[in-house]
């Protein structure tokens, strides 16, 4: 096993883990908007940590400019959303509770 | 290092098979539908596993495609939650 | 095929599980966009049931002429569903209903 | 067993779970979001069987395009207040139905295990013929060569399907704008995300079609991100639809399919219908290939916004 290796294993194990933790963190966490933390945070790490391990496999510079890409897609993705589904989820909230249980 | 790749796919589809549950169960549709850009996000990570396993850098563009869309949804929801149909939920929002 | 299957043959026969579970959707369901989730889940299933059956071995990949008349499908089926919703939202519009058999008949219309 | 076959066997399964749930979920948004996963969970099972083409399409249509597509008929029908609920089928539907599927699915198996094992395919001589005509990816050469007439049906159904679509308007807005007129804040993260995004999608979009005829990708994949990328645009209030009696517009649309026709009628020539001369073979297909891309992009777009609503 190679060094390129070890640092594949190692990035991509961590990775999994963020993973893990934001489907826990989705399925465990009380209400939307706290739920949406799972979404953009710790997903979207776990993706750059996996993307950076898989960089190590990778021959080509253009395949590393498309891993880079398709992490900040993501990263961009995940943001952008998060904040208008926020929004919109919070428009619907008039007392500070859970006003409409079907969105 | 194959082996290891595709167990650690396997793994992540694990983790998107509990996102499932959350795009069953809601109860909101914003959680249903921010739960599926989720299950994308997932599998976004198992395309860029699936090129490592198998040499073919091509396998990464159905990722960057799937990155490139994943908010499309999401977006479309989020527009018709307008009371037109067609605004933004920031519109009404001081300055 | 005798034996354990390989991995071509369990995308196939998913593939027929999903002809069936779309064939039962769609007879069940009357709403129409059930219906034109139906209809899709059915062509996804033929697609692979069709490719999966292509698939040459590891390194060779999928024949590459299913794989052109899979694309070919899939942009179809896209089109007929965006032109199946369009006549969904028209009979939603004028007669209040997403179900075919609450429609009044053509023949009972006022001109 | 080895790692690929439990992972195969476990994306199987999220496949006929993703379908069971968009089928038989109670919720009928619910459904709809379980389709989009659904999508999602069919292009993994593409890139698996090494079918990155169709994983391309299938990534950029099966959970791009129709979840936009779907989402926004929800949304029109929950407007109209339509009622999603209805009298549940009936017990001998169901059983009628459940005993139908199940036995087409179970003669369908029955089909596949009976398949000879060890396919040889088309693959050989797809390669030999692709030799001399500088397309390296095969499923291009396919779609472009071989079996032109079905691409170039295709695409002409797709016209149609629009005709079809644009043909439900009503006489008073002929000739007008489809969709509603989208709107957003200004400096809001809508209008930032639908400026910032665009310009990488049209990067990935000619990219996919300039890879198209060398390794996968091509007219269709790259054509349906270019539509992604312009209903985003819409979406995010940035630019109108344009009106479909712009002559410009029509002539996008069947630009592709007309210009492909008329290669094809030429080929006849050199000896059949859509026969290319081999020394301009490359050169023909890429200007098609080209072309359609944006053909294709142009109708998906206007298919997805729908009829059209407002006067011109």
């Amino acid at each position: 096993m190679s060094v390129a290796d070890i640092l594949t294993v190692l990035l991509v194990s961590v990775g999994l883990v963020f993973f893990l933790a934001g489907s826990v963190g989705l399925l465990r966490f009380p209400d939307f908007h706290s739920r949406l933390h799972a979404l953009t945070k710790a997903d979207n790490l776990g993706l750059g940590l996996i993307a950076l391990g898989v960089a190590f496999q990778v021959a080509e510079p253009f395949g590393i400019v498309k891993l880079v890409l398709v992490w900040f897609l993501a990263v961009l993705a995940a943001a952008s959303v998060a904040q208008l589904i926020a929004r919109s989820a919070l428009d619907r909230l008039p007392d500070g509770k859970e006003a409409d249980k079907r969105g | 290092m194959t082996a290891f790749l595709l167990l650690a796919a396997l793994f992540l589809l694990a983790t998107i098979a509990l996102g499932f549950l959350r795009v069953h169960r809601g109860p909101s549709r914003a959680d249903r539908i921010a739960s599926a850009q989720l299950v994308g996000t997932g599998g976004v990570a198992v395309t860029l596993l699936l090129s490592a396993a198998s040499g073919n850098g091509a396998i990464i563009d159905v990722g960057l495609v799937l990155a490139l869309l994943a908010a499309f949804a999401a977006v479309a929801f989020v527009k018709s939650t307008a009371a037109d149909g067609a605004g933004d939920p920031e519109e009404d929002e001081g300055p | 095929m005798t034996g354990i299957i390989d991995s071509a043959t369990l995308f196939a026969l998913t593939g027929c599980a999903l002809i069936g579970l779309g064939l039962y959707g769609f007879i069940v369901h009357a709403h129409l966009l059930r219906r034109i989730l139906a209809f899709n889940v059915i062509g996804s299933g033929i697609f692979l049931v069709f490719g999966a059956l292509g698939y040459l071995g590891t390194g060779q990949g999928t024949d590459p002429v299913p794989q052109a008349l899979i694309i070919t499908g899939i942009v179809v089926a896209l089109s007929l569903t965006a032109f199946a919703i369009a006549l969904a939202i028209k009979l939603a519009e004028e007669e209040k209903t997403a179900f075919l058999d609450d429609a009044t008949p053509t023949e009972e219309r006022p001109e | 067993m080895s790692a690929a076959f439990l992972l195969d066997a476990g994306l199987c399964l999220l496949i006929l779970a993703a379908a069971l749930l968009a089928m038989a979920g109670r919720d009928l948004f619910g459904a709809i979001a379980f389709f989009i996963v659904y999508g999602i969970m069919i292009a993994l099972a593409w890139v698996r069987l090494e079918a990155v083409d169709v994983a391309l399409a299938e990534a950029a249509i099966g959970a791009g395009l129709t979840g936009v597509l779907l989402i926004g008929a929800w949304a029109m029908l929950n407007r109209l207040g339509v009622p999603e609920d209805h009298k549940p089928a009936a017990g001998w539907l169901r059983l009628v139905a459940g005993s139908a599927s199940g036995a087409i699915t179970i003669i369908l198996v029955a089909a596949v295990m009976a398949l000879p094992a060890g396919r040889e395919g088309l693959a050989p001589m797809v390669a030999e013929e692709l030799a001399d005509h500088g397309v390296s990816n095969p499923v291009t050469g396919v779609l472009l060569d071989f079996r032109a007439y079905d691409t170039l049906m295709e695409s002409i159904v797709l016209v149609v399907a629009l005709v079809a679509v644009w043909a439900l308007t009503p006489p008073a807005v002929w000739g007008g704008v489809p969709g509603l007129r989208q709107h957003t804040r200004p400096d809001g993260v809508l209008a930032m995300f639908g400026r910032l995004l665009p310009p990488i999608g049209l990067v990935v979009g000619v990219y996919l079609v300039w890879a198209g005829s060398s390794q996968p990708g091509g007219a269709f994949q790259a054509g349906t991100v270019l539509a992604a990328v312009w209903l985003l645009v819409v979406m995010a209030g940035i630019h109108d639809e344009p009106p479909v009696s712009s002559r410009l517009l029509r002539t996008v649309l069947v630009a592709g399919p007309a210009l492909f026709l008329a290669i094809g009628i030429a080929g006849l020539g050199v000896g059949a219908l859509l026969a290319y001369p081999a020394e301009y073979a490359y050169a023909l297909i890429l200007l098609i290939e080209f072309t359609l891309t944006f053909s294709i992009a142009a109708t998906l777009a206007l298919l997805v916004a729908g009829r059209v609503r407002r006067a011109p």
